[in-house]
Parts: structure tokens; C-alpha cells; sequence
């Protein structure tokens, strides 16, 4: 009570001061633009959209269902479906989106879209450096911009993108038997059949590590 | 422009024929209204040549926590009237969750108290789990202690970096709170994806598993915790002039405290043993041994000191939970979350979050939105008091108490 | 005119102005602590003569001067503490600090 | 009489004018220190070098001050309405001016009559500045340790009955302080 | 802890003319409440507080719900009696008619208030108090004089709903500005028309923003004068409401 | 080797009279008759020059320090080291809009910061910071400095109440009580030092403390009295500097800036240059006063400059404020007060009676003995006093269950 609690907190302080020229531990600052921590393979900031091979336009995964954009909180996604059909990666005639605008000015990074997606179409980006001057149109992400391919994907989620690599393989070759087996039978019944079977196509494992499938299309 | 005027003039205006909007905004307060026992104390009302400094704490003023205004007469320096003003920060989170579907809802309860989003997280997820009748495997139910605990340790090593900033520390604690809790957010960011924001529960379990290695290094960063307690009460807990500020400031009689709803460590630092994790048992917690510190003053000082104390016995609770956490499943596949529209009802979940009791009340309708939703915020609750606390205090002692109130705005407002 | 003047006499002089104006402002200002004012400028002037006629004395090394000076400054620092005190304990009273106000013998 | 003389008086006199004149009670108390401090360096200029070093301790360090926390405690600070000079301006000037002719009259007319000192150096002497011999006959050489013995012998019982007068008027003020507060409960 | 019907028959006993009603909860929580009259709601809480065995000390929770109007059809079978040309000849005819008809179940808004006790650690018990109906008759029995606890969660009950709490302290607005008008939280409440422009694709929402702009711009170059006649009215709302 | 020492010697002798022979060998390009007013000109310049590019290096480095403490880098982008901080911060002051406030008194809110800078820059006129290095060697040198410190509080009021803003005033208020209450402690703390060297006159107070014996200096600090007494000047004049834990007068939690809330630009740093040069002024007094000024620590270093004693000295203890500053919350209003009227003063007052008592009763262990033991039981008592009447003191908790 004589100012020993003081003296110790002087100490304490002290051992700071020196300890944060050799322990990394106390140390934790980073100094920004030079130095950098690799982002976590879970990080999330906006989502984009996914498309495989090499053509953005024809390798899209998103059908235009609008579930993302029916179930995003703040409402910062915009869906205009197309008139037209084009296959999907297991040759079903699907809806493509004519337009797809995410606001991040908006976007909150909950990563509900990516849950909600029943075709693994919308993943979540782990760029973040995305200031711009232009407020209204520089933060209105549009199609071409959202659109990134697998591969990117990949390299940023490499676990979660395996996971629905294996699964969407899985399922091509699911669709590619039951073509095969269809051939037997009446060729417009065999379409049918695998149009419905490809509508739940979506995966079905329960640890999800990037996304939730939608159960409900299942019933 | 007195109290009384005021009113005489509402009480003069008819409320006939109301339809919304029309209402007046001060209904009728009689003076004469007599509380009983659990009175506000008496205001000493300021002498009639207008001897009084009225100062107007907030909304930016550096030490009110976010955008929260203190209208504050004095006489001198000495506290006579206190009026806490609110809504700066009012999103009407209330309406937002009545118009949208359960699960939009998740995200939007990240940021009532943004620094202990899986507290919320974890209470909402409870509140929907009673009203739909759904169980929580064993694995997420560890993975929601370990989140949650670690949570409240970080809001409790930050609150006192705050409260002690407040004192004119220069941000030294503050910036110790903060080098533990990065190391904290780290370990949520790897897990859920975000830092704050984690938007992680579920209801009926966890969005996604944790991994080994992530059990690995929490375990790791658990183990260096106590350290860092012991490190903060080195450096706090028996300076004098720490002491000299914060014991017999702003005390809070049990007996008021329970009347007024006050919740979470400051209903403990005034000696009532209630925790909600004992008392409700929710989760798993009745699994855990550990113990509840007791204040015996009810002053900031023993609020303080029961967050410190808690700050331990978390670690201890951590340490149990990370040693148990089986295998498992962290939600049941059949479960859905798109479409969710459980039976009409009602139910009531709370939970003990870090700063006191946090509460979801919802009524389905049987829609795919909840017909009512509500959050019962213990910051609000807990400023119920802040009057009765800061009466005949200087205005130092003022921002002392009220932060060690430990609020945050977004949840006072919501 | 004022180059016969000896230095002492233009002391004197300053001190004699200085003291009128306090005396002035004491007879003629309306606020309490005005007058006080007003008497420490008196008593200021006055030091200045007390240290003056030190200077220019017959015997400055018995310090006289300078020390009566010295204590006149102690006892001034007392009458202003008391004479405030009274101030702000007749404001107190009477919620005024004008003189013209106050001066019944009512309480 | 040299000129730093006159602008020294000259700013004496100036602060003492506005210290009496200025309407803002405030600015009156800041003008009474500029005389303040004007004193002291006329103090200064006589090589009464402690003295003025004591004039501007006490009266700007404490009277000063504590003349604006007067200032400040009774609401003063504000110009009040019904003008800032008393009823009876008239007669107070009056008999000022009677009084400083009384008195200018008296140092003029005695001027042959007062001792002829030489003008002051300054005292100020420093190690680091190589001050040529003094021209004037040098002042009376006052240290401080002078002071001290003056005071406490030849002086010592002026000194104590200072110091019995000092500690009732410590009491007394603080008397006067606390009859209030318990008027007040 | 007793159960819902236990603590009904305990308040009956206690608190003549209490009025209350279990009102049972669907949901798998279980959570049944008490709907209480609230004339004698101030002596119920009381009973609730001090009496030694249930002690519900704790007032956790107090919330509004609104209840909106309510259209039923329901199909009803009559019977009356026509006058009916049979024949040629007037008669009355006795007929049986079924037919669907539209009522409207008054709304009202309800108070719910969560008791929880920490001296017997048990809880929760729900109460419910309702009012008259949404538009004149709003007024319910403020708890506060019991429990400190439902001070601010009143006020901003009252804030948000506009249920006027008799009896309350402070009865003031909790979270909307003094000058607001209205209750954001009733289910009929209409948002104000202060869109600003946000650069998102939603076609309905460039729309309504586009309309807005025009319509704003064509209010401002109309309503010259006019305007300021509301705002002053909002005005002395506003100070009334502050003081 | 005589020729080799008394090279060593002239060596020495330059190095320690450096700034001595340089304003001599300046002054001698004038006609003698401007010698002495050049001479003093020169000197005023080099202080106004020296202090605030102290002050300019200390604001870099206390930045960099407190950060340390609390685990931070500090500020590094400015220039090597971010050693060009200041730079930047005094371009960004002048560059800043000067907002007055509408309603302030604006002569008095325009003065006070000058007021406060200029009254600071007269007390290092007496301070001798090497070997005949002193402005003015005044005989009644510390009433001087203490003759301007007191100046500076009718500064702080002026700002204070010029801003027309109730937490100026509040903090203005705050300050200058503050102040006064301290400037009595801080007097009669340094009153030891006067009995002992039997001069008001700084450069013989060092000289008194310039001996060895068995190679250790005596310093005033190594008595105890001196020791007391240098903790209540450090005390004292860390309230009198309004630095933590006393920094009630600009306590952001609560005043928000205090005095100078209302001042920006230029004029904010004209505050803030004030305040740190009053913090190196009354440094540079205590070290003058209790650690021997310019001498060295040992008698076997006196060949080192006398003048980089001095500056090691002054710049340890800013380090010592910062230190303070990065540990301790601050104290309440009354606390401050209570702290200086019910202790500070009264320890000062009972270490002039211990140091009258070490003055007569000559040398021997006996009255090292029984002044210590007089100055450690009155600290014990008076400790255990402040403890009660606060009512405070470590608590124990217990457990609910």
C-alpha cells in the first residue's frame, strides 16, 4: 500500500518495453503494405461467381435459380434470369444469369449466398485491398467482374475446393451412368430422367467445410 | 425549460382518437407517482438561480463508448442529474429480423455486440433450437463453448483495457487486452472466416467443423492465457491508484441490482451469485466444473475484479472442453436452414453472453419469417441503473462507472 | 521639464499615478472585486515608493526599504486572500458582487 | 531617467488605466497583472532583484489568480446592465484627481530637496557575458543571503508578527470557507 | 417451480378478481404464459414478486407484440325466416342459409414480460398483458413501480409500439428522436419515403428512387411556404417532447 | 608525457567549455561594443533553438516509447526510424486551419498560448547546463524560475477561459488549482536544497555537489533528505507539468482536451511545446537540484563534458515521465488534492525539519540513522493514513457454490 502496486506495475510495464524488442509474442503489430499475413483458407470478404474451363460465359456454374439473391440479408445481389437454356457441366439444359450484380458496398460477408447455393456456383473471395475512388459504380460488381475461374478458386480454398471438385465429379459420373443406362431406354424418357436426377445433384455429405446443400430440392 | 411545465402541457392535450402517429410523445407523469422500494433516488433539483453546469456527455465524447450521450447536470464536479440519452445507432434490428427469414437473421446478430458475435450467434441459434424443438450435436455444443468462452475472455480482457483507459492509462492495458484478443480473433478468422462478424452458429448445430489442427492451436493458445491474466494483475490489480479510483465508486446494492435487471459480471460484483450458465445449465455447461466470483461491494472495483476472476475461470473452462471435445457430426444433415419455418409459438432462449444475460423471444407464425423478434440487450438493461449509480460522484467517477458497465452501442440501440 | 526630473522623483511620480488610478478605481467601480482591484494597485504604488526611497536613500545596505517592501507584498497576498473570500462569501449571500446593491444594512 | 524606464512606467500606468477602465471583469484582472508585472520590473530597474522576483511570484502567481477564481465563482465575468461604474463615479474621480494633484504637487516641488543618485545599472550579471567595468557608480550589492540575515536579525520580529498575521489570515479565510458549507447542510 | 396452472390458481387466491388466462404455447419450448387484466396487474406483480415461493424477483425480459386486425371468414349456418313470394302469395318462409362472412377480430398490442427468479433460480414465467385495441385505447399498467428492470424496456416498448405505460416514471421515447412521429415497430407501419440513391441493380429499387428524386423535386418547386408549416409543428413536438 | 597529459587536459577543457569558446569566438567578429548584447542574443538564440528541437526529438521519441511499452512499433514511417515525425506533425500544425471559436474573447484566446511559451522559455535562463554554461547567473536564481513557472498558470487560465467552452474552463480551472496546490509542495521541496547550499543561486547549489568522496559524487539525492525530497519534487512537478498520473486538466476521458480543447493549428502546438518545455525545464531544475547538475556520477568520469551529464540527466527523467505516463491511470480531482495538501506538503514540511536536524547534528551514521528512520515512519503512517480515509486496499473474493 505504499506504492509497491505501483512499482509493479512499472515492472510489468518495463518487461514490456523490453520484451517487445526480442519476443514476437508480445510484438504482434504487422506493418501493413510490406508486410503481410497470408489470409486463412476460411476467410471471407465478397463472394464471385465460379466457372469452369476456360470460356467465363460458357463454363458457369450459377443457373439464375435466385435463391442467393432471395435469401441475402441485406439484399445486395441482383439476378436477371436468361430467356434462353444452355447445358450445364453435366450436359442439362440449365438457365444462365443475364445479369448478376453484387453491391459489396452493401455486402456484409456473411456468406449466406454460398451456403444457400445448391449448384456451387458463388464461393467467397479473400481479396480485400478493393478501395476505389468511385463510390456508386466502382463497388457494383458485375457479371464479368464476379466471374472467376475454378482454378482461382482453388487456390484460394484449396480443402473446400476439393470437396466440391470430388463431389461434382461424382455427380458427372452419376449423370454420365445414368446416360449410359438411358440409352436403353426411349432417349426422351432417358433426358428426363437425368434432368430430374440433376436437379438434386447437388452434394449430399454432411460436413460441409464451404457449403450447405439444399435439402430441399432433395424432397 | 422545468420538468413540470412539460407536463401539465401533455396532460392538458386529449389522446382521443389515436390513431399511429398521433400520439403524444410524453404521456402523463405524475409527479406524485410513488415507486415503491426500488425508487430512483431522490434528485437534489438544482437551486433556482441555475448554479448547475450542464455538460453534455457524448455523442462524441472520447469516453463514452460509441455514440451515447450523457446529459449531465453538475454542481461543480459533483454528478446531480444523469439522463442517458440513446438511439444513435438505432438500425431497428428488431424490425429487420421480423422481415426477413430466420437464417438472414444469423448474420444481423454479429453485429449487435460486435465484439462477442458468437455469443450472439449462440443465443439466437438457442432461441430458434427451443421454438423448433431441435437438438445440438455433442460436438457443436463443445465447439459453441470453446467459441464461446474464448469470446468472453477477449470481451472481458478489453473491457478492462477500456474501463482502465478511461482512467487516463494512456492505452497501456488496452493495448495488452488487444495483443491477447488478436490472437483470439485469429483462431475465430481460421475457423469461421471472419474476425469479428464469425456469423458461425447454426440453429441445430455449427456452419462448419473444426479441424485438428485448429483444436491444436487453440489448445496451444489456451495454455498461454493464464499468463496473460497473471501479466493484467501485475499490472492492475494492486496499484494504488487504481484502487483509490475504482473501490467504493459507483456502488450497486444486490438488491436493486436484481429489481432492475442488471445481469452478467456487475450483478456478480454486487455479490448475487447468478449465472445463467449454473443456473440454466444451456449447452453443456453443467458438464464443466468451475466457479462464479462473487463482489462484495458492488463498487467498480469488485466489477473489475469479477471480470478478471472470470477471465480464469473461462480458461479453466476452455482447458476442460478442448480435453473432452468428441468426434462427431457438428450438425444433423437432415436439418434445413433455407425454408425454415418452424410451428407457430413462442419461445424465449437466453444465454449468459459476456455481459450479461442476452435473450431472443420469437413468435412464429408458421411463416418462413418470425412474426415477432426480439433481443433483450443487457447493455440496455444493465444502463437502467447508471443514474442511481453516478448520483453525488464527480464526472471522473462518471465515466468510470459507466464503463464499467462494459457496453457496446450496437447493442444498446440495436 | 522632465529632464530635471531626478530619478527618484519620476518613481515617485509613476507610484503617485499608479495610486490614484487605484484609488480612482476603487471609489468609482460597482463590482466588489473591482475595488480590491483598485486597493492592490494602491498598495502596490505604495511599494514602489518603499523601494524607491531604498534606492535612492542615504543608506540602501540597511536594506530597509526592501524589506518593509517584502512584507508589505506578504501582507498584501493576505488581505487579498481574506478580502476575495469576503467577495465570494457576500456573493454567496447576496448573489451579487455590486456594491451598489449591497450596501443595506438587510441581509 | 533612462527610456526603459519610461517604457516601463508607461506600461505600468497603461495596465493600471484598463485594469479600472475595461468593462469585462476578466480582462480587468489580466490588465492588473501587465501592472503587475510592470512593477516588478520597476522593482527590477531599482536592483531590487528579489523583491521583484517576489512581487511577480506572489502577485501574478497567487493574487492574480486567485482574483480570476473570484471572478469566475461570482458569475463575474459577465458585463452587467446597469453599467460598470457605481452611482457615485463623479465623486471618486473627483477625489482621485484631488489626490494625485495633492501628491504630484508634493514630489515636484520637494524634487530639489531629494538625495541625486546616479542612474542604475542593471544587475544582472552573467558568466557567460564579459560585462565591461560599470560607467555608474555600481548599486548597492543585495544579495540574497543579505536578505536573510536581515530578516532574521534585525528584522526577526516584524518577521514573526508577519508570520502570526499570515497564519490568521490562513485560518480566518479558511473559517470563512467553512461557516458556508455548514450554513448550506 | 410450479406450473402454469399452479401459478394461475396462486395469483386467483391471492389477488381477487385477477382475471387470469393460460395461455398455452404450441411450440416444443413449453413456455406457456399468463394473460393477465390489467386493472389488476400492479397487485399481480406484486403477489409474483413477494410471495416467498415463487419470488420472481428478476424481471428479464419486456417486450411488445402487435397483434394486427384480424379478417376471419368463417362459414356460418342460419336460420331465418324470408319473406318470400311463393306461389303468388307473400309468405314467411323459415330457409337455412350457409354462408362465408367476413369478420374483423379487433388487433391489439400486448405486453410480454419474461420473470425470472434468482433467489430460487427457477423461470421463466411469461406474462401478458393486452390492450383494447391499437388505436385509442393503448394504455396498460406500467410494471416499473415493481421491477426497475422494465424502466427503459418499457420506454422503448411504448417507443416502438406505443402501448402507453400509466405509471411509468419517464415514460419518453427510448430510441427514436423526440420530434419522430409514429411507432416503427407496428406491423402497419408505413417507412418514410427518404430514399436516398444507392447504386444497386435492384430494378424496383432504382425505381422507386428514380420516383422519388422526381417526386422530391417536384415537392420542393411547388411547396414553397407550405413546407414550413409541418416542420414547425414538428418542432414544437420536439421540445415538448425534450423537456 | 606532461605534454601528452596536458594535451589530454586542453582536450578536455575544450570539449567540456565547447559552446563557451564558440559564443566567444562568434562574439569576436563584432565591434566590442556589441560584444555583451550579441553575447546575450546569442545565447537566447541557442536556447529557443536547442529546446524545441529537444522538444521535437522527445515527442518522436515518447511516441516511440509508449509504444514499446504497450507492445506497438511507434511511428517509423517518417523519415529513418520515423525520426522525421515531427517534421511532419509541426507542418501538419502550421498548415491547420486556426479556428477561434465565434463566441471566445479572441485577443486573450491569441495570447494565451505566447503568454505560456515565453514565461516557459524564461526559467532555463537559469539553469546551467554545463560547466559556465548559464544564461544568467542570478543570485536569487531558483525564486527566478519559480517567479516563472508561476506566470504559466495565468496562461492556462487565460485559455481557458478565452474558449468560452465548458470543458476549457473546466480544465483550466482544473489546472490552475491543480497548480497552486502543487507550487507549494514544489517550493518547499526545493527549500531543502537552499539550506543545505546556502544559496538561491543554481550554479553554487552545483557546486556544492561537486565533490567526491571515495569517487562518489554529493549529491543531494544520496541523503535522505535529499532523497525525500527529490521524490516530492518529482511528484510535485509531474502535477506541476500535467503529466500522468496528474493529468487531470486534459484528462480526454473526461474534458475531452481540457484548456486547449479549443485551440488548433499553430497555436495547439504552441501548448504542447509549452508543456514539454516545461517538462525539460523542470528536469533540468531537479537534476540541477537533487543529481548534481553538470557533474559527473563518478569522479574518475569528470573528464566527459560536463554539459552531456546534464543532458543524460535531463533526458533520464523524461524518460522516467514517459515511463509514468505509459503505466498509471490517473487520479481523481479530490484524490489530487487530498494527495498534495495531506501528503506531499506535509512530508516536504517534515523534510525540512530532518534537514535542519542533518545540518546539526555533523557528521557520523547517527544522523543517517535517525533521518531515515523520521522519513520512513512518517511515510508508513501517513501512507496507512491516506489508505483509511480513502478507504482502500487489496480485497479477496470469494466464489458462488
Amino acid at each position: 500500500m505504499f506504492g509497491e502496486g505501483i512499482l509493479k506495475g512499472l515492472a510489468e510495464t518495463a518487461r514490456n518495453f523490453f520484451g517487445s524488442f526480442v519476443s514476437a509474442e508480445r510484438l504482434t503489430t504487422v506493418e501493413y503494405p510490406e508486410q503481410r499475413i497470408a489470409p486463412f483458407e476460411a476467410a471471407r470478404v465478397f463472394p464471385f461467381l465460379v466457372y469452369d474451363g476456360e470460356d467465363w460465359l460458357a463454363g458457369l456454374r450459377c443457373v439464375a435459380c435466385q435463391i442467393c439473391e432471395k435469401e441475402c440479408p441485406p439484399q445486395c445481389i441482383f439476378i436477371e434470369k436468361s430467356k434462353d437454356k444452355k447445358p450445364d457441366f453435366v450436359g442439362k439444359p440449365q438457365s444462365y444469369p443475364m445479369r448478376f450484380e453484387i453491391d459489396i458496398s452493401v455486402c456484409m460477408s456473411c456468406q449466406i449466398c454460398v451456403e444457400v447455393c445448391p449448384f456451387e456456383a458463388i464461393k467467397m473471395d479473400t481479396a480485400f485491398e478493393l478501395s476505389t475512388g468511385d463510390r456508386f459504380g466502382g463497388l457494383l460488381l458485375n457479371l464479368t467482374q464476379l466471374a472467376k475461374p475454378n482454378a482461382y478458386y482453388r487456390q484460394i480454398h484449396p480443402t473446400g475446393a476439393a470437396e466440391v471438385d470430388a463431389r461434382m465429379a461424382e455427380e458427372m459420373a452419376k449423370a454420365e451412368a445414368k446416360a449410359k443406362t438411358a440409352t436403353d431406354a426411349a432417349a426422351k424418357a432417358a433426358a428426363d430422367a437425368a434432368a430430374t436426377k440433376a436437379a438434386d445433384a447437388t452434394p449430399a455429405a454432411g460436413d460441409a467445410s464451404q457449403s450447405r446443400p439444399d435439402e430441399e430440392s432433395r424432397r | 425549460m422545468s420538468e413540470s411545465q412539460s407536463h401539465s402541457a401533455a396532460a392538458g392535450e386529449n389522446p382521443e382518437g389515436r390513431k399511429p402517429g398521433s400520439q403524444n410523445l410524453v404521456s402523463q407523469r405524475p409527479e406524485s407517482q410513488k415507486l415503491e422500494g426500488w425508487n430512483r433516488p431522490a434528485r437534489t433539483e438544482p437551486e433556482a438561480d441555475g448554479q448547475l453546469l450542464e455538460v453534455s456527455m457524448g455523442p462524441h465524447h472520447p469516453s463514452t463508448h460509441g455514440v451515447f450521450r450523457m446529459d449531465v447536470a453538475l454542481d461543480g464536479e459533483r454528478v446531480i442529474r444523469l439522463r442517458p440519452v440513446f438511439g444513435y445507432l438505432h438500425r431497428n434490428h428488431e424490425k429487420l429480423g421480423e422481415g426477413q427469414s430466420y437464417l438472414s437473421s444469423m448474420p444481423y446478430t454479429d453485429r449487435l455486440d460486435y465484439f462477442c458475435s458468437l455469443s450472439n450467434n449462440w443465443a439466437y441459434a438457442l432461441a430458434v433450437e427451443k421454438l423448433a424443438g431441435q437438438q445440438v450435436p455433442e460436438r457443436a455444443e463443445y465447439l459453441r463453448v470453446i467459441l464461446a468462452e474464448l469470446t468472453r475472455f477477449q470481451n472481458h480482457a478489453s473491457s478492462i483495457g477500456f474501463l482502465i483507459q478511461e482512467m487516463g492509462a494512456s492505452g497501456t492495458p488496452l493495448m495488452y487486452a488487444f495483443r491477447e484478443r488478436e490472437k483470439i480473433l485469429d483462431l475465430f478468422e481460421e475457423l469461421t472466416g471472419a474476425r469479428m462478424m464469425c456469423n458461425y452458429m447454426r440453429f441445430g448445430g455449427c456452419r462448419v467443423d473444426a479441424s485438428p489442427a485448429w483444436l491444436e492451436k487453440a489448445r496451444a493458445r489456451v495454455a498461454a492465457l493464464p499468463g496473460f491474466v497473471d501479466e493484467f494483475e501485475r499490472l492492475l490489480a494492486t496499484n494504488e491508484i487504481l484502487m483509490a479510483r475504482c473501490q467504493g465508486v459507483g456502488i450497486l446494492r444486490p438488491e436493486l441490482a436484481v429489481n432492475a435487471g442488471v445481469t452478467g459480471p456487475m450483478l456478480r460484483a454486487s455479490g448475487v451469485g447468478y449465472d445463467i450458465r449454473k443456473v440454466d445449465g444451456y449447452g453443456i455447461y453443467n458438464r464443466f466444473s468451475f466457479r462464479v466470483p462473487l463482489g462484495e461491494h458492488g463498487d467498480v472495483y469488485d466489477r473489475f475484479m469479477v471480470r478478471l476472476l472470470e477471465m480464469r475461470e473461462s480458461v479453466k473452462i476452455l482447458e476442460q472442453a478442448l480435453k473432452e471435445i468428441p468426434a462427431g457430426p457438428v450438425m444433423d444433415p437432415r436439418l434445413k436452414l433455407r425454408n425454415f419455418r418452424p410451428k407457430p409459438g413462442e419461445a424465449y432462449g437466453r444465454i449468459e453472453a459476456p455481459k450479461g444475460e442476452l435473450g431472443f423471444y420469437l413468435i412464429s407464425d408458421g411463416g418462413p419469417n418470425p412474426y415477432r423478434y426480439r433481443v433483450r440487450p443487457p447493455s440496455l438493461i444493465n444502463l437502467t441503473i447508471l443514474e442511481d449509480m453516478c448520483l453525488g460522484h464527480s464526472v471522473a467517477d462518471v465515466v468510470l462507472i459507466s464503463g464499467s458497465v462494459d457496453i457496446v452501442l450496437g447493442e444498446v440501440d440495436r | 521639464m522632465m529632464g530635471q526630473i531626478t530619478p527618484l522623483a519620476g518613481y515617485l511620480l509613476v507610484a503617485a499615478l499608479v495610486f490614484s488610478i487605484g484609488l480612482a478605481g476603487a471609489l468609482t467601480r460597482r463590482n466588489a472585486i473591482l475595488v480590491l482591484i483598485g486597493i492592490e494597485l494602491m498598495l502596490n504604488a505604495a511599494n514602489l515608493n518603499l523601494i524607491a526611497f531604498w534606492r535612492y536613500g542615504p543608506h540602501p545596505e540597511l536594506l530597509t526599504g526592501m524589506i518593509f517592501a517584502i512584507f508589505s507584498i506578504a501582507v498584501a497576498a493576505a488581505e487579498a486572500a481574506v478580502g476575495l473570500g469576503l467577495v465570494i462569501q457576500i456573493h454567496r449571500h447576496a448573489r451579487t458582487t455590486d456594491l451598489d446593491a449591497i450596501n443595506r444594512m438587510k441581509g | 531617467m533612462s527610456l526603459i524606464f519610461y517604457l516601463i512606467a508607461a506600461l505600468t500606468v497603461a495596465g493600471g488605466l484598463a485594469a479600472v477602465l475595461l468593462k469585462n471583469t476578466v480582462h480587468c484582472a489580466l490588465a492588473l497583472t501587465v501592472a503587475f508585472a510592470g512593477l516588478a520590473l520597476l522593482f527590477l530597474n531599482l536592483d531590487a532583484q528579489f523583491a521583484g522576483f517576489a512581487q511577480i511570484l506572489v502577485y501574478i502567481g497567487a493574487v492574480a489568480i486567485l482574483v480570476v477564481f473570484a471572478i469566475l465563482l461570482t458569475k463575474g465575468s459577465e458585463t452587467p446592465q446597469g453599467g460598470v461604474f457605481s452611482r457615485t463615479w463623479l465623486v471618486g474621480l473627483t477625489a482621485a484627481a484631488a489626490v494625485f494633484a495633492v501628491l504630484g504637487w508634493a514630489v515636484i516641488a520637494s524634487a530639489p530637496l531629494l538625495p541625486k543618485a546616479a542612474t542604475p545599472a542593471t544587475a544582472a550579471t552573467s558568466a557567460m557575458v564579459v560585462t565591461p567595468a560599470p560607467a555608474v557608480p555600481p548599486a548597492p550589492a543585495v544579495t540574497v543571503e543579505q536578505i536573510g540575515r536581515a530578516l532574521a536579525g534585525r528584522y526577526v520580529l516584524p518577521l514573526e508578527i508577519v508570520a502570526v498575521l499570515l497564519t490568521a489570515a490562513l485560518i480566518g479565510a479558511v473559517i470563512v470557507a467553512m461557516h458556508e458549507k455548514e450554513e448550506a447542510k | 417451480m410450479k406450473t402454469v396452472e399452479q401459478i394461475k390458481a396462486a395469483i386467483e387466491a391471492a389477488v381477487a378478481g385477477a382475471g387470469v388466462e393460460v395461455v398455452p404455447n404450441p411450440s416444443p419450448s413449453g413456455q406457456h404464459s399468463l394473460r393477465i387484466e390489467p386493472g389488476r396487474a400492479v397487485e399481480v406483480a406484486r403477489f409474483l414478486r413477494d410471495d416467498a415461493e415463487l419470488a420472481l424477483d428478476f424481471l428479464s425480459n419486456v417486450t411488445g407484440v402487435d397483434w394486427l386486425d384480424r379478417e376471419i371468414e368463417e362459414t356460418v349456418t342460419e336460420t331465418r325466416t324470408v319473406t318470400r313470394m311463393v306461389d303468388g302469395v307473400e309468405q314467411a318462409v323459415e330457409e337455412t342459409v350457409e354462408e362465408t362472412r367476413q369478420r374483423i377480430e379487433p388487433g391489439f398490442l400486448e405486453a410480454v414480460y419474461h420473470l425470472y427468479s434468482v433467489a430460487k433460480k427457477h423461470g421463466p414465467v411469461v406474462l401478458r398483458m393486452r390492450t383494447v385495441n391499437r388505436t385509442d385505447q393503448v394504455e396498460l399498467p406500467s410494471l416499473t413501480p415493481i421491477w426497475r428492470s422494465a424502466e427503459f424496456q418499457e420506454r422503448e416498448v411504448f417507443d416502438l409500439y406505443g402501448i402507453i405505460f400509466t405509471g411509468h416514471p419517464d415514460l419518453r421515447r427510448l430510441l427514436m428522436w423526440p420530434g419522430f412521429k409514429d411507432h416503427p415497430m407496428r406491423r402497419d407501419y408505413v417507412e418514410p419515403d427518404d430514399f436516398e440513391y444507392e447504386p444497386t441493380a435492384h430494378d424496383r429499387v432504382l425505381e422507386r428512387a428514380l420516383a422519388h428524386q422526381a417526386a422530391s423535386e417536384a415537392a420542393s418547386t411547388a411547396a414553397g411556404e407550405k413546407a414550413s408549416e409541418p416542420a414547425e409543428a414538428a418542432e414544437q413536438q420536439g421540445t415538448e417532447a425534450d423537456a | 608525457m606532461t605534454a601528452t597529459a596536458s594535451f589530454a587536459r586542453s582536450i578536455i577543457e575544450t570539449s567540456d567549455q565547447i559552446f563557451v569558446l564558440l559564443k566567444q569566438w562568434l562574439v569576436s567578429f563584432l565591434p566590442a561594443a556589441w560584444q555583451p548584447a550579441a553575447g546575450v542574443v546569442l545565447c537566447v538564440a541557442a536556447i529557443v533553438g536547442l529546446f524545441p528541437a529537444l522538444f521535437a526529438l522527445t515527442t518522436v521519441l515518447e511516441r516511440k516509447g509508449l509504444g514499446r511499452i504497450q507492445n506497438r512499433i511507434g511511428p517509423n514511417r517518417v523519415g529513418p526510424l520515423g525520426l522525421l515525425q515531427p517534421l511532419a506533425d509541426g507542418i501538419k500544425s502550421l498548415t491547420k486551419e486556426d479556428i477561434v471559436p465565434a463566441r471566445a474573447d479572441w485577443a486573450v484566446h491569441f495570447l494565451a498560448p505566447l503568454v505560456l511559451v515565453v514565461a516557459v522559455f524564461m526559467g532555463f535562463a537559469v539553469v546551467p547546463m554545463g560547466r559556465n554554461l548559464v544564461l544568467v547567473d542570478m543570485d536569487a536564481g531558483l525564486l527566478f524560475y519559480f517567479a516563472m513557472g508561476a506566470s504559466t498558470e495565468l496562461a492556462i487560465f487565460m485559455a481557458g477561459w478565452s474558449s468560452r467552452n465548458k470543458y476549457s474552463l473546466l480544465g483550466a480551472m482544473r489546472a490552475v488549482a491543480q497548480m497552486i496546490s502543487y507550487e507549494v509542495a514544489l517550493l518547499l521541496s526545493t527549500v531543502v536544497v537552499v539550506m543545505m547550499a546556502g544559496s538561491l543561486s543554481l550554479t553554487k547549489i552545483v557546486a556544492a555537489q561537486n565533490q567526491y568522496t571515495w569517487g562518489l559524487p554529493h549529491w543531494y539525492i544520496f541523503t535522505p533528505w535529499g532523497l525525500a525530497g527529490f521524490l516530492m519534487y518529482a511528484i510535485a512537478t509531474t502535477a506541476e507539468t500535467n503529466r500522468s498520473p496528474f493529468d487531470l486538466p486534459e484528462g480526454e476521458s473526461e474534458l475531452v482536451a481540457g484548456y486547449h480543447t479549443e485551440y488548433s493549428g499553430f497555436k495547439f502546438a504552441l501548448f504542447f511545446l509549452g508543456e514539454y518545455l516545461a517538462m525539460f525545464s523542470v528536469s533540468g531544475l531537479g537534476a540541477t537540484l537533487f543529481l548534481g547538475g553538470w557533474s559527473a556520477p563518478f569522479s574518475f568520469l569528470t573528464w566527459v563534458p560536463s554539459w552531456i551529464w546534464f543532458f543524460s540527466k535531463l533526458m533520464l527523467s523524461i524518460f522516467v515521465f514517459i515511463w509514468l505516463r505509459g503505466t498509471l491511470p490517473r487520479l481523481r480531482q479530490d484524490q489530487l488534492m487530498n494527495f498534495a495538501w495531506k501528503f506531499v506538503l506535509p512530508m516536504t514540511l517534515l523534510n525540512l525539519l530532518v534537514a535542519g536536524l542533518w545540518r546539526f547534528m555533523g557528521e557520523g551514521w547517527e544522523r543517517w540513522v535517525l533521518c531515515t528512520a523520521i522519513l520512513v515512519v512518517a511515510y508508513v503512517v501517513m501512507g496507512r493514513m491516506g489508505m483509511r480515509r480513502e478507504h482502500f486496499g487489496p480485497r479477496s473474493y470469494r466464489y458462488a457454490e
